[in-house]
């Protein structure tokens, strides 16, 4: 069933919202009134319900079924945390009331913070940047600040070429010249290629650990060291924590800033592009340049430091955004890890690594492993040397996977491999559903083996839509409905 | 564990088919000495009762906006939020549904990106507009930076109006990227003596973070001679259904907080920033957009579009550093925005300003008490004998959340110690009218 | 995508409920604790998610389209309703709370009661009755009880041909003896034939109005002063009651009792089947037998009668269930017509009698109406003379429907007229998915006609399941999974 | 009016297609005096903020189970709700779907119900299970009727120990069809001395009203030796998971109210009736069944099956008059259950039951308070000095909801006047049994 736009169902006069007319008023807005039509018809309650019901039915989501995304942790979302998110004492509270009518906000704040940091082994933590990418910005700004607050002036940044596209354009953003590692041959960095670059110009590294090969950084501690000496600082991205809460502490890793993905490792929804939230650990070289507003916990009293004036001996880098940054995803977290609890994410943490070695253990003699057959994290690499010949690519593979009822994994990323393919299953995947995927893709890659192209060059064929034209989309961008012509003019 | 289907069985049956003894085997790349040998120092796992006893704890200790008279504006307003808008976002179809990359199972996402970003342009007046940011705030942020590329220049003009959050998170990102930033006095008016073609962007808020309502035709033709752009910033998104939108008033970039439309208060975030622009800018925009197309069938359909500006492709050369959206609060203001239509937009705006000149008038008549707005929407400035803040203190002990003291958000201006900026919207009663005016005359 | 039977995927040791074990006590069961299998394996929270929301996934509901099914009324349901039910002061009361600490409750129930009373213009109003069903037996013992009470005994019901099938059963149940009316050539009960019927033994008449051919019953105040004259009772199906809720009020026609289906008229959800709720309106003659518990109101002052011995001069016909009826149904149906107010239920009923007739006049060319093209109320009746020759019977018609994205509507009810097609849009739909529903009628009418009897014979081709095999189903009835047998079993 | 989408035009144009000038031209057959000239004297539509604030100020007189400490039972009970439940059954495609008697787009609803059915039958310990009933107290009644088409015969012992409303339901339509109804002592033993072979069925429930627990095997065998039905009925549907299950001790039909999984408290409906019987009674059971069956590909699927019983075929020879069922609380019900599995559920009787026996140890050494059972599962009844209906309301005073006093249920049973029933579940705290205790030692 098709579902047209609500411009092309709305009628102007229409409304679903049901308010009084105002009494008599003479305006306060100085001649500023809004004349002439703004464009936006109305649909009454029922056709909204519809509509909206109908548009969701288009998507696929993790309550549909799996969604094997590497690099992006797509688990369970229990609704315990959107009703928690839902008290009236959370929900509707608004920033700036007084601060004695919120105590109990604060205290959530400081709470959340103290279990980041202990399943970081970090002192400190920036709780406001609203999403990952914010996250490495202020982390990354944190470094920046440190590093002239001691009178130094460094401009190289060094980025493996692993790394998420965040990275190298937060780097950017701030003026860093970034400068990549190369991998070496089993996918992780080489603690001699990061020497090789360091210099007393480098102001920092940015590593993923676990990286996006689904490898953990062996060397890790080596690169910390060697980053250290040449007075550098070791930003981390967090984007794959999920493979180790509980079980090792980037901390005791040398690692100086690391943002967390709220909505990857503590399961806030990822709602289809978000809100995120990106609180940023911070090392105790870094802590003193947090931004406001942060919350100090003193003798078990939560405090809020709201602005730099009040900020003491700390030197806040500045704000990130305006009020408390993500209240909203801060309270689903706290729900989910109290939930889980310290076992519980533990377990979490050791059952995703295990269901990612389990697809790995039972695709390999069919598809091609990029580092050889060995033990991954979270997800597990794939490239594409095993269609070689077959006339199959990976996104045609990915997208015949829609076929199966399946979201594509992901796919072409990281990019030092060629037609990647990464596959994430999570902790939240019983065996039963793993082994009716690895059957799906065992089944189709039997497919491919054979020749089979059809299946895949025109996949998928049973999804609301075929494959979309996007460079058509590129080419003449339409980003908005516009009103058909009337048909007189469109005439003439 | 509720919410781990694997059992002990499982895991035994997993690790022989992986061919390892046990699960630690799987993390032998870890330096043995960095593994934990147990959990860390935190609280074992909790059943729902438990967790539902822990947080409501902490909830109780907050005042609720709807449990009392409540005025507190500045940035984020009150509103009522139609029951079929938070149904609708949670549906398990947009709740658990990633970024749509994969547009062939994801029209639902794409198709209402697509129509929130005609309600955003349709709103703002403005040619086009992406599919959200963070906030309003950081969408100011980015605005700078935008107009920075767009003019090659890396002077920021800020109005000392501008909600001084969203000054203070611009000047942040400005100083760690180099870029200059110049701030116009607070309720002064030196902001259009300072502009000058050194000037990348002016960038003003309207309805200002007093209250205070203004034309800004003539300013745009100045910063426009001056070969910078305008950047309008709005923080209360119900005023465009009153008041004339920025786009009319000659605005290259509109900036917007839009958690007056379907999002809760909830502390501070997550809210949703709209960001509109001109046509002829579009290829400089921050963040997502989704565009129209068709499929191999030929039939209508929506993609991610132009990511070549976003860091994914670009990495280090990317438009900006963004990479989520707000997508369930875009999913909210959408559903809010088609329930209300422009006829109900436009008579919910009637009533918040109604109801905020019904406030000002009671307020007004408090001896002591002086209204410095000669315009507002549905927020304005008192002036109160004494401290702002104690006031709004003494007034949140007798139960009325009263407003936010203007000195909160400029510390250490003298100017604003008796100040205190007060909102109303449609959930304001006469009662809650009648019971401000008079708690206020108590205080004083 | 097929998915499995819960108990096909389950496991006996998992839970998706976490608690903690008891600390050790003593039995108080006197031996006799469960002992063995229960064979009700559990299964995790993500999995409990994804299992019913993919079980949702095969449902249609009005959210999802169009729902034209006569004398069910399926409309609109707002979610402001379910927001209400959950309010903690009504959802979370018990009902046998101290009265003291529920007079909010009992407030409700006694406003509800007087909305109810006034919109049907009946003094009374018995609450409790859970259904549809169960109010026409609350209000049928009413009736034998108030005849009762005059020293009478009755055993005749009269009970037209079109009427629901719970009439005559529920006449049937307390030991009446049914005897039928035939509608006239208009589809309307002639008032000759009730008095032919009429005798001193006949108790009550069962009238539904509108009737079940969407007709209003023209006679219907000589119906009743007929019956009332024979000093039987007139009872009303409420079932059609959406026609005329502030046009008509069944009181002013001479109506005894009459049940309201909450679900019907006043939103209430259907939910698959229920639950429902059926409070009976009742007559000056007729109320002092409501059954207990229920509310009077004395100065504004809502008091509860829980109990017989507590009803005074009452004489409560019994009780027909535990506690107080379905509050959770009360507060949807008093939030909805709150909303609504007494305008706007006045236009939802002429909407909907308007959305009824546009559907008529759009397809009387091509379908066949048996009593003629004459204004219907709320629903229009199509009979299956128009397919005759086609080969396509009334259930292929309402099957090829499915196909269109449509829910098939009314079919082979009432008895009385032939292969019954009963459409009712109800005032929920716009004029432009009227529209878009006639045309695909008529698109399916006119490939009928044209003899493209595969379109219908094999429909549904496009739904979760083909047509199902009911007689298999009904012949050796599979009422419960059972586990299959050991293969080694299976095998001997 | 945001419920309705016509708009005037519309509505123009549709009389213009129908052929008629106005509306009431579509009325013409409602006889002239009889059509209202307008809407009854009732309030006009309102907002939702104001049916938000109406319904809300009713609410918050009343005080939630949640929110006090709570030991109500007797035929409902406080559990704790996972919030998928709740999430579940809101979903559009089952919040919004009619009856299935449209296999093909109703797998959802049949499955569940089959689920629930294979659910029902396996913790009764039965055969057969039906897609559910009202609620326990009409499932009682409606097994009654179905033992007397079973046996031809016309007459009903009910247990004294039997719920009183469920007593009052049974013999209301009793009644009315003419059928006897004998009824033993409460608290008393001459239930057994009453079987005849012109008793139908025995009805007893098991934990009882006042929470005692007995083994039923010996009673099964004296009703069968009398050609009669032994109905056993079960308020508190988490003892299936503790206690010997009716099936085991002999039942022919067995009825529980179904609440206690999945349903909230909301005031006493609506509920979910459980019914469960032995195959061979199959066909004289009342309501709705789902079967499977396969369809035209060979696909297993269900349909609603055996119709042949029922009103909507059968007309005035149906079993029963049931049409509507309970479907959505049926789908809460099954959802708990399935997240609670056997192991959850065992669990979760098993607090229940040290709950209660933590309960009982604290209010039996409360001087002058006797804790009369011998036997229980999560309920029992103690007798207080004085009048048990005095003491829980002063209990209602102090803010603890204690119990129902047995004279509420028994009215003008003299026997009744000093008992009160308590529950315990999993909801209840160290620190709320403490409370009662103490609070019940201060107002005796």
């Amino acid at each position: 069933v098709e579902e047209a736009l609500i411009f092309e169902i709305g009628r102007h006069e229409v409304t679903g919202v049901d308010i009084d007319e105002p009494k008599d008023f003479k305006s306060k807005l100085g001649a500023l009134e809004r004349t002439g039509d703004i464009g936006l018809p109305g649909l009454s309650e029922p056709e909204t319900m519809r509509h909206f019901v109908r548009l969701s039915q288009k998507n696929y989501g993790i309550d549909t079924g799996l969604f094997p995304l590497g690099s992006c942790t797509m688990k369970h979302n229990p609704r315990l945390n959107e009703k928690m998110a839902r008290l009236p004492g959370i929900g509707d509270i608004h920033p700036l009331q007084p601060l004695s009518t919120v105590p109990g906000a604060i205290e959530l704040i400081g709470e959340l913070g103290r279990w980041l940091c202990e399943l970081t082994g970090m002192p400190a933590v920036a709780m406001t940047p609203k999403a990952g990418a914010h996250g490495e910005l202020c982390g990354m700004m944190a470094i920046k600040a440190a590093i002239e607050a001691r009178g130094e002036k460094r401009s190289i940044v060094l980025v493996p070429e692993s790394a998420h596209g965040t990275n190298p354009a937060t780097a950017a953003l701030i003026g860093y010249q970034v400068v990549s590692v190369p991998a070496r041959e089993d996918g992780t960095v080489d603690p001699e290629e990061v020497k090789k670059r360091l210099s007393p110009d480098v102001a920092a590294i940015m590593l993923t650990n676990p990286n996006t090969c689904g490898l953990f950084e062996r060397d890790v501690v080596a690169i910390a060291d060697a980053v250290h000496a040449a007075g550098a600082f070791f930003y981390a991205d967090g984007a794959n924590f999920n493979a180790i809460v509980g079980k090792v502490r980037p901390g005791d890793l040398g690692v100086d800033a690391m943002h967390i993905n709220l909505h990857k490792t503590f399961s806030t929804p990822h709602g289809g592009g978000g809100p995120g939230a990106g609180p940023v650990v911070l090392s105790k070289a870094l802590a003193p340049f947090a931004p406001v507003p942060f919350v100090v916990v003193e003798d078990g009293n939560a405090r809020l430091v709201e602005n730099t004036s009040d900020a003491g001996d700390a030197q806040p880098l500045g704000r990130m955004c305006a009020f408390h940054g993500q209240m909203g995803m801060y309270i689903r977290a706290m729900s989910y890890m109290l939930s889980h609890g310290t076992d519980g994410m533990r377990q979490a943490s050791e059952d995703a690594v295990l269901n990612a070695n389990y697809i790995r253990a039972s695709l390999t003699d069919l598809m091609s492993l990029p580092f050889g057959n060995r033990a991954c994290m979270h997800e597990a690499l794939f490239d594409d040397t095993w269609l070689d010949g077959t006339g199959v690519t990976t996104l045609d593979f990915a997208k015949a996977m829609i076929d199966e009822g399946y979201h594509p994994m992901t796919m072409y990323f990281p990019l030092v491999v060629h037609g990647a393919m990464l596959i994430e299953p999570t902790e939240s995947e019983s065996k039963a559903s793993l082994d009716l995927f690895i059957a799906a893709l065992r089944d189709l890659a039997l497919s491919a083996k054979r020749g089979e192209t059809d299946r895949f060059s025109g996949a998928p064929y049973h999804a609301p839509r075929r494959r979309l034209d996007e460079t058509r989309a590129a080419r003449s961008p339409i980003l908005k409905w516009t009103p058909p012509k009337p048909v007189q003019e469109a005439a003439e | 564990m509720r919410y781990l289907p694997l059992t002990p069985d499982d895991r035994g049956e997993m690790l022989a088919r992986i061919g390892v003894k046990d699960i630690d085997a799987l993390f032998a790349d870890v330096p043995n000495d960095k593994l934990l040998a147990k959990a860390p120092d935190l609280p074992r796992h909790k059943s729902e009762i438990e967790v539902e006893r822990a947080l409501g704890r902490l909830a109780v200790k907050n005042i609720a906006a709807s449990s009392v008279p409540f005025f507190v504006g500045a940035g984020a307003y009150k509103h009522h939020i139609p029951a079929t808008v938070d149904h609708l976002i949670q549906r398990s179809e947009f709740l658990t549904s990633y970024t749509p990359y994969q547009p062939e199972i994801a029209q639902g996402t794409l198709q209402y990106l697509f129509e929130f970003q005609t309600q955003v342009a349709a709103l703002t007046g403005m040619d086009v507009a992406n599919a959200s940011m963070y906030d309003g705030s950081t969408g100011a942020s980015e605005a700078v930076l935008m107009a920075h590329r767009v003019t090659k220049r890396r002077k920021a003009l800020i109005s000392g109006n501008l909600h001084p959050h969203y000054r203070e998170t611009i000047e942040t990102v400005s100083r760690f990227a180099d870029d200059e930033v110049v701030v116009s006095t607070a309720r002064g008016n030196d902001l259009a003596a300072q502009i000058d073609n050194t000037v990348s962007c002016v960038v003003v808020q309207n309805p200002d973070v007093f209250g205070e309502v203004r034309d800004l035709t003539a300013l745009a033709e100045k910063v426009h001679a001056a070969g910078a752009l305008l950047i309008v910033v709005v923080t209360e998104a119900i005023s465009f259904g009153l008041v004339k939108p920025p786009g009319e008033m000659g605005a290259d970039i509109v900036v917007a907080e839009g958690q007056s439309i379907g999002v809760p208060l909830q502390f501070g975030g997550p809210y949703v920033g709209l960001f509109a622009t001109r046509t002829k800018f579009l290829r400089q925009m921050p963040g997502r957009l989704a565009g129209e197309t068709v499929d191999a069938e030929g039939k209508r359909g929506f993609v991610l579009t132009l990511s070549t500006r976003e860091q994914h492709i670009r990495r280090e050369k990317a438009t900006s550093n963004i990479c989520t959206n707000s997508g369930l609060c875009v999913l909210a203001f959408t559903i809010h925005m088609t329930l209300l239509g422009q006829t109900g937009l436009n008579r919910l705006a009637r009533v918040n300003h109604a109801n905020a000149i019904a406030l000002a008038d009671a307020l007004g008549m408090v001896p002591g008490v002086k209204v410095l707005n000669d315009t507002y929407f549905n927020e304005f400035t008192i002036r109160v004998p004494g401290d702002g803040a104690d006031v709004v203190e003494k007034l949140a002990d007798m139960g009325i959340l009263g407003g936010v003291p203007a000195s909160r958000l400029y510390p250490g201006n003298a100017d604003m110690k008796d100040l205190i900026i007060v909102a109303s919207t449609e959930v304001n009663t006469d009662d809650d009218r009648a019971a401000y005016a008079a708690a206020l005359k108590e205080v004083l």
